[in-house]
């Protein structure tokens, strides 16, 4: 299975864990993933308010270098993933639209023709295209008694049809009930984390923050799992803040899926990325995974 | 282009049950559609042979729709199948014949569906515009230059005729 | 001899005239059209004035033809036809053009308008001239109904016929009939009781010398038509037999095998493996249900078959075959209930205390699981405060986009119900307050009083993720309040989703075998809107009741009563009036080739093999035309619709590319010079 | 027509046919000599000698009956055609090719020059480096000369003049040319515009077993052995038996070889073609829109071919679309 792999500018520094485990998972799933050759950043939700051209012409540079034999595109990043998305089907959708864009692609001799490449997000393709069988085979430390919420944020079950429920997400929870996580209630699951509103309003974003560590307290979860850079930086790295600010005391480690599903499929942590999170989720990982992996 | 002041004149062969009223809705609801298609009635779209079609075109139509209801809601069951079955055989014939295959197109409606007919009757519509004219009599008729030649043989025979005696 | 030919333009007030040129046209046809002799044009044709015009001129010019161009000739054929019929013209010699539905109201262009008027005009000229004068036949009706489904509508329409004197035969598919009324507790806005005024109409049913029931049976085939249906149906094996049960229930108190009863209790109680679905049921013979019952599970138990006193219990019982005939049928097949797990965010299926509107009735009910008490899903707890969701499944582009119709009403009755019952403060959550019939504003009024309290918005999401201290074990109703102009939590202890109406699963499936279509969402189309609300496409097939079209208990036993009366009238009658618009097979042309012979879904062609010929059934024909079409022989014709026809149509439709321009007014066979 | 009031005058002409319909008359046999009884021919080319020069000087409506094959492809033929319908109280489009157009007709898949240059430029043996081809005029130094021109499009016979009776067949069969001959002989004639022949199709002379029909899949003749006693069109071959007057006594069929529908339509049909693709798609099996396009697709790779073999020129369409002469009707 080769799918263009497209690591967006957060997985590059401040989501390096996420990068990681996403190249050590896929690996050990037999899926090859081809870095698309000098892509750039996405542009993020920022350029759209500016000039829409521009931000489209910039996402469609990255679908115009996919190499020719590949036909989709994995991007982790939720923003990333929504914004290749966005303008594939934008482009679909205005014909008029796509000829400006294709004639800014132009320009670096470049050409895309919208519906050429399916934008994946890693989660959609892990649980459908590798699916329940071949996860389970490849479980060799169960993640029994780990209790953990899966946490899905906004832009990768929105607005666009996708893989799964867009107000109940479901699939991450399947794919942790797979590897013998417990998957808690965690009803804020599709909720916003605040997005860059941190940058805007401190105590707006803190209050969006809080909810969701609150509601994953509430229900006793271990840790929670995100699967957007974005998500996990404002629940990890704000959370110190949230709690001086609420005078609360959270104490939950953030970390991405792929982390946890190479813990499951016994990969050496260091090279998932773990000890790059603020509050370490290696204690307890350890806490609670008393029995030791067959293999490890 | 010509194709500017170009009226497609279309002619539209709708069941009785679901596309004619189908067009009554549309009517009743007073949606605006093209006026190029007009409607002749038939009981069922299985009541539509090919030479129904032909005949249209051969005698000026430059495009002709065929409109049953929704596969599975046919009011007489399965017709409107046979209905499918002849379009795709008559799109065969077309292509062998050099007619764009578009010029003919089925369609479905069911009797709620007016505003879809009427979008249907638009597409259709332009695209028969954007075909151009088909203009079939032109076709198969020598130009003036047949009954020329005919006369010229009769009045060559008949100066002869006149010297020979 | 040529015919002559009267052309009609209706102005139709302004409707056709105020976009077509309508005394244009009639000029035009007059002075174009071959064979017209008369045309004219009137203010609206179909008035008493307008019809004289037609009946003077077929007498006075000795028409032998009409046309009238006008409205649909769904609406005004019958009219047309009749007063051909007066003036001593065969009704078959009349033809209508639409230049209403199909020119004036769909156009744009007064020219353009014009000029296709002209056109349908010319292809209806053309056309009536190649028609025959036709005679309608007649086939007798048998008196015997059908009625297919045991609901409120069908046992209405039982009734009425089996008082009438006639036989019916009710289908019923549950063990029961009943239908969902027998589930519910209080009707509004009255609030009587909705057993104490069903049941006596169920036992009326199962009772009347006139009505045979076939419950736990299902319709397999229908063959036939008006007049003289023959009709399949499946009695499934009870594994109790009929005439020997007298529904003593002992079987049923024996029964070790307890399960959840997801059908007649929506999944709030219990039933037995052998059960009547309620105490009330007509009949009241018991069903074993294979899926539980523990002999058919492991081949032990049989303690009903040892305790039964009147040795009724038969495991080996099969599915029977029937066979009826009757000359209608009323087809009442009611509703399902919108699969509320379907709206994830409202947690049904996943928030214990999310309740939906069936469960909510059964629970109500003083017959039901919990006794008529409102409590929570843990049996016990009463609420505090509950919400009910409006519009749950309906009004959303996601799922279905119509109204419910229902479910403001059913609840208000809810809200009257909590509030009286318990001391919660109850809330309603919707989009639109619609509660038009009878009595049913004064009951939202009442409900207003009585302090239930209402907030128009559409909700987002029913959760437990609490924010705040006093929202923790609470259900959370997140909802902008479009009247507040702001965004609202609000916490409750029980939920209730007004579920939409849906069609039956199967609709479309039994359609299929009626030969009734439905409309997109599935409910079955009734023949005219307004006009023909509880009649079919299909002459002898009548609907009634929601599977028609969401509606409640009143309307339901009006279109019972409705299509029972329409039923009526055809066995009063005694004979009914088939269009002659069937095929015919010329025998001398057809070489027996049976391409025909599969065609007819109604198998109304036969091939006779000593003649070597196939023959149309005139009887069973229902003249879709499709073997005239595929006759590779051209030895079938159509009635009303034969080639000659439909070919002189298509040239009168276009007679301006065939008399206009490009010289394509050329005839075969004639020289090309003159 | 009683011997006493003399004998009749007979003409038979040969236009765009193969000269079959020539040799079908002489297949009558020793009937010839009874034809001879009855009537003079006093125009028939390939036979006798004769003249158009004396045919023109022929009152008008003096010959009795004219047996007239072939179609019109020049005009010297469409010229023959209008001085025989002037010249005759009876014409006869005699055999496929006079009344539907037959195999000439299959040539309106062409044009003239796509017809010259196939003949005198592309076949094989051709050897014509000055590329050569007819001309309606050519200059020579006595003065100008004059070949029929030939049209783009082959016409039938009724497409140029009035037509009386029609006796279809490719060729006709001497059974059907004999009972003609009675029948005018007798007098006995149906009304004008008929076939003089049967009223139903081939299948009604077909001794083969049929039931009812259902199609997946159309086969060609090769790829086949069929049964001899079951329907061909049942075993997926196209037959066009069911489409196809009777008359011939369904020849090919009893030899297992398909009917390919050389007697045309039957009575009041006007498309040939139309009908038989009607009846074909009604019976594929298959309510599936890509489905159904395969069978057709792959079954019959030649649609015009196989419902109009006989009857291209005779369609309602008469040819396949000519580009140029759409475009300069598009202006």
């Amino acid at each position: 299975m080769k799918y263009a792999y497209y690591p967006g500018c957060s997985l590059e520094c401040s989501s390096a864990a996420y990068d990681m485990s996403v190249r050590a998972v896929a690996d050990l799933l037999g899926i090859e993933l081809r870095e698309i050759d000098d892509w750039n950043c996405c542009g993020a939700t920022e350029y759209f308010s500016q000039d829409e051209l521009t931000a489209c012409a910039v996402i469609a540079r990255n679908l115009a270098l996919i190499e020719p034999q590949l036909d989709q595109v994995v991007a982790p990043c939720a923003a990333c993933y929504l914004n290749l998305r966005k303008v594939d089907s934008l482009m679909k959708e205005d014909p008029a639209l796509a000829d400006k864009i294709n004639q800014c692609l132009a320009a670096g001799r470049l050409h895309y023709d919208p519906g050429r490449v399916r934008v994946r997000h890693l989660l959609d393709l892990i649980h459908t295209d590798i699916g329940e069988t071949a996860i389970k085979d490849k479980v060799v430390q169960p993640l029994t008694g780990l209790r953990v919420a899966c946490y899905y944020g906004c832009q990768i079950v929105r607005p666009y049809d996708g893989f799964d429920n867009p107000e109940q997400p479901v699939k991450l929870d399947e794919l942790m009930t797979w590897v013998g996580a417990e998957v808690v209630d965690f009803p804020v699951k599709a909720h916003c984390c605040g997005g860059h509103m941190t940058q805007i309003s401190e105590p707006q974003a803190f209050e969006l923050i809080r909810r969701l560590l609150h509601n994953a307290a509430e229900y006793r979860a271990d840790l929670i799992l995100c699967m957007c850079p974005m998500c996990q930086l404002n629940l990890d790295a704000y959370q110190n803040r949230v709690n001086s600010f609420f005078g609360t005391n959270y104490q939950i480690p953030i970390i991405f899926f792929t982390q946890l599903l190479g813990v499951a499929f016994g990969l050496d942590w260091k090279k998932l990325g773990f000890g790059k999170e603020i509050v370490p989720a290696e204690p307890v990982l350890r806490k609670k995974l008393t029995a030791p992996a067959a293999t490890a | 282009m010509a194709n500017d002041t170009f009226e497609p004149k279309i002619v539209g062969f709708l069941c009785n049950w679901c596309s004619y009223r189908a067009a009554d809705l549309a009517g009743t609801a007073r949606i605006k559609y093209s006026p190029n298609v007009r409607i002749i009635r038939v009981m069922c779209s299985g009541r539509v042979d090919p030479t129904f079609v032909l005949k249209a075109l051969a005698l000026g139509a430059d495009g002709v729709m065929i409109a049953g209801c929704h596969p599975g809601e046919c009011h007489y069951i399965e017709q409107n199948y046979k209905a499918m079955r002849r379009y795709y055989m008559l799109k065969h014939m077309l292509r062998a014949l050099g007619l764009e295959e578009d010029r003919i197109r089925l369609v479905w409606a069911s009797a709620a569906e007016g505003q879809q007919l009427a979008e249907h009757i638009d597409k259709f519509v332009e695209d028969v515009r954007k075909l151009g004219p088909l203009n079939w009599p032109a076709n198969w008729q020598e130009n003036g230059e047949r009954l020329h030649a005919v006369e010229a043989i009769a009045k060559e025979h008949e100066e002869s005729l006149e010297v020979l005696p | 001899m040529a015919e002559r030919v009267g052309v009609y333009v209706c102005h139709c007030g302004s409707n056709i005239a105020g976009m077509v040129d309508v005394e244009e046209v009639a000029r035009w046809a007059g002075a174009n059209l071959k064979d017209v002799v008369v045309a004219r044009d009137y203010k609206f044709m179909c008035s008493s004035l307008g019809q004289a015009m037609i009946e003077e001129d077929i007498k006075k010019e000795g028409l032998t033809r009409v046309v009238v161009a006008a409205c649909s000739p769904h609406l005004h054929e019958k009219t047309f036809r009749r007063a051909c019929e007066n003036a001593g013209l065969n009704p078959y010699l009349c033809q209508m053009t639409n230049i209403r539905e199909h020119v004036s109201w769909v156009s744009k262009d007064r020219a353009k308008a014009t000029e296709k008027a002209r056109a349908l005009v010319a292809a209806a000229v053309e056309r009536v001239k190649h028609q025959a004068p036709l005679e309608p036949f007649f086939v007798k009706v048998n008196p015997a109904t059908l009625v297919i489904g045991g609901g409120i509508a069908g046992l209405q329409a039982t009734l009425e016929l089996a008082d009438a004197g006639y036989p019916v035969y009710l289908v019923e598919r549950t063990p029961s009939i009943g239908g969902h009324m027998a589930q519910f507790d209080k009707t509004f806005p009255t609030l009587d009781c909705s057993a104490c005024i069903l049941t006596p109409k169920m036992s009326e049913a199962g009772q009347h010398p006139n009505v045979t029931l076939f419950t736990y049976a299902e319709v397999e085939e229908v063959s036939g038509s008006v007049g003289h249906f023959r009709v399949k149906i499946r009695k499934k094996a009870r594994y109790v037999e009929e005439d020997k049960c007298t529904g003593c229930g002992i079987c049923v108190e024996k029964c070790p095998r307890k399960v959840v009863d997801h059908d007649f209790e929506a999944g709030l109680g219990y039933r037995k493996a052998i059960y009547t679905p309620f105490p009330q049921a007509v009949p009241r013979i018991p069903v074993i249900d294979v899926e539980s019952c523990i002999w058919f599970e492991r081949q032990k138990c049989r303690a009903c078959e040892k305790l039964c006193p009147t040795g009724a219990i038969n495991f080996d019982q099969k599915d029977e075959e029937i066979t009826l005939d009757v000359g209608n049928i009323i087809v009442a097949t009611g509703w399902k209930m919108f699969d509320c797990k379907k709206i994830p965010q409202y947690g049904y299926g996943r928030l214990a205390n999310v309740f939906t509107a069936l469960e909510f009735e059964r629970m109500c009910n003083a017959a039901g699981p919990t006794g008529g008490k409102i409590v929570l899903r843990d049996g016990k707890t009463e609420p505090q405060s509950v919400a009910i969701i409006h519009c749950v499944g309906s009004r959303d582009s996601n799922h279905n986009e119509y109204c419910s119709g229902i479910c403001c009403m059913a609840a208000l009755k809810f809200g009257h119900l909590v509030l009286e019952k318990t001391k919660a403060e109850v809330y309603s959550f919707y989009i639109d307050m619609r509660t038009n019939q009878k009595g049913y504003e004064e009951f939202y009024h009442r409900l207003l009083e009585e302090g239930m309290h209402f907030v128009r918005g559409k909700v987002a999401e029913v959760t437990d993720a609490a924010r705040r201290p006093e929202e923790a074990g609470k259900l959370i109703i997140q909802v902008e309040d479009t009247l507040m102009g702001k965004q609202r939590r609000i916490p409750v202890d029980m939920v209730i989703l007004m579920g939409a109406l849906e069609p039956q699963a199967d609709a479309k499936e039994l359609g299929l075998k009626l030969g009734i279509s439905c409309s997109m969402a599935g409910w079955y189309t009734e023949r005219h809107p307004k006009l023909d609300p509880v009649a079919t496409m299909t002459d002898g097939i009548f609907v009634a009741g929601v599977c028609q079209g969401p509606k409640d208990i009143p309307a339901s036993v009006a279109q019972g009563a409705a299509a029972a009366a329409r039923v009526m009238a055809m066995i009063t009658k005694g004979d009914v009036m088939i269009e002659p618009v069937v095929a015919s097979i010329i025998e001398e042309k057809c070489s027996g080739c049976r391409i025909c012979n599969n065609l007819c879904p109604y198998n109304a062609i036969e091939y006779d093999a000593e003649k070597q010929v196939s023959r149309v059934i005139t009887a069973m024909c229902k003249g879709c035309g499709t073997c005239v079409a595929a006759c590779p022989a051209g030895a079938i014709t159509g009635a009303h619709f034969s080639n000659e026809q439909v070919f002189a149509e298509i040239e009168g439709i276009l007679w301006d590319a065939v008399h206009g321009n490009g010289g394509a007014g050329v005839k075969e066979g004639q020289p090309v010079s003159a | 027509m009683s011997e006493t009031q003399g004998k009749g005058k007979l003409a038979l002409y040969w236009a765009a046919s193969c000269g079959g319909c020539e040799i079908a008359v002489l297949a009558i046999d020793e009937k010839i000599l009874e034809v001879a009884k009855h009537f003079d021919i006093v125009f028939w080319p390939c036979a006798t000698d004769g003249k158009v020069r004396d045919v023109e000087k022929m009152e008008d409506g003096s010959i009795d009956v004219c047996l007239f094959n072939g179609g019109i492809r020049t005009s010297e033929q469409e010229y023959m055609a209008r001085l025989l319908r002037r010249k005759s109280k009876v014409l006869v489009a005699f055999g496929s090719c006079a009344t539907e157009g037959c195999i000439p007709g299959l040539a309106n898949l062409s044009n003239r020059e796509e017809i010259f240059e196939t003949v005198y430029e592309e076949t094989p043996s051709t050897e014509n480096p000055q590329h050569i081809v007819p001309q309606h005029e050519t200059e020579v130094p006595e003065g100008k000369l004059y070949l029929p021109v030939f049209y783009d499009t082959v016409f039938t016979l009724d497409q140029v003049v009035p037509v009386d009776y029609y006796l279809p067949g490719c060729p006709p069969e001497a059974e059907r040319i004999w009972d003609a001959i009675v029948a005018i002989l007798e007098g006995k004639l149906p009304p004008k515009g008929s076939v003089i022949g049967a009223n139903t199709t081939v299948c009604d002379e077909c001794p083969r077993k049929r039931t009812e029909k259902k199609i997946k899949k159309f086969y060609r003749t090769w790829e086949i052995i069929p049964d001899e006693e079951t329907c061909l069109l049942e075993q997926g071959i196209i037959c066009c038996g069911v489409a196809t007057r009777a008359g011939c006594g369904a020849r090919c069929p009893r030899v297992n070889s398909p009917c390919i529908g050389c007697y045309g339509p039957n009575t009041d049909v006007i498309d040939y073609g139309a009908r038989l693709m009607a009846a074909l798609a009604s019976v594929i099996d298959s309510n599936d829109p890509q489905e159904i396009e395969k069978i057709i697709q792959d079954g019959i790779p030649d649609p015009v071919g196989t419902f109009y073999r006989f009857s291209l020129a005779h369609s309602l369409l008469r040819r396949k679309r000519k580009l140029i002469a759409a475009a300069a009707g598009g202006k």
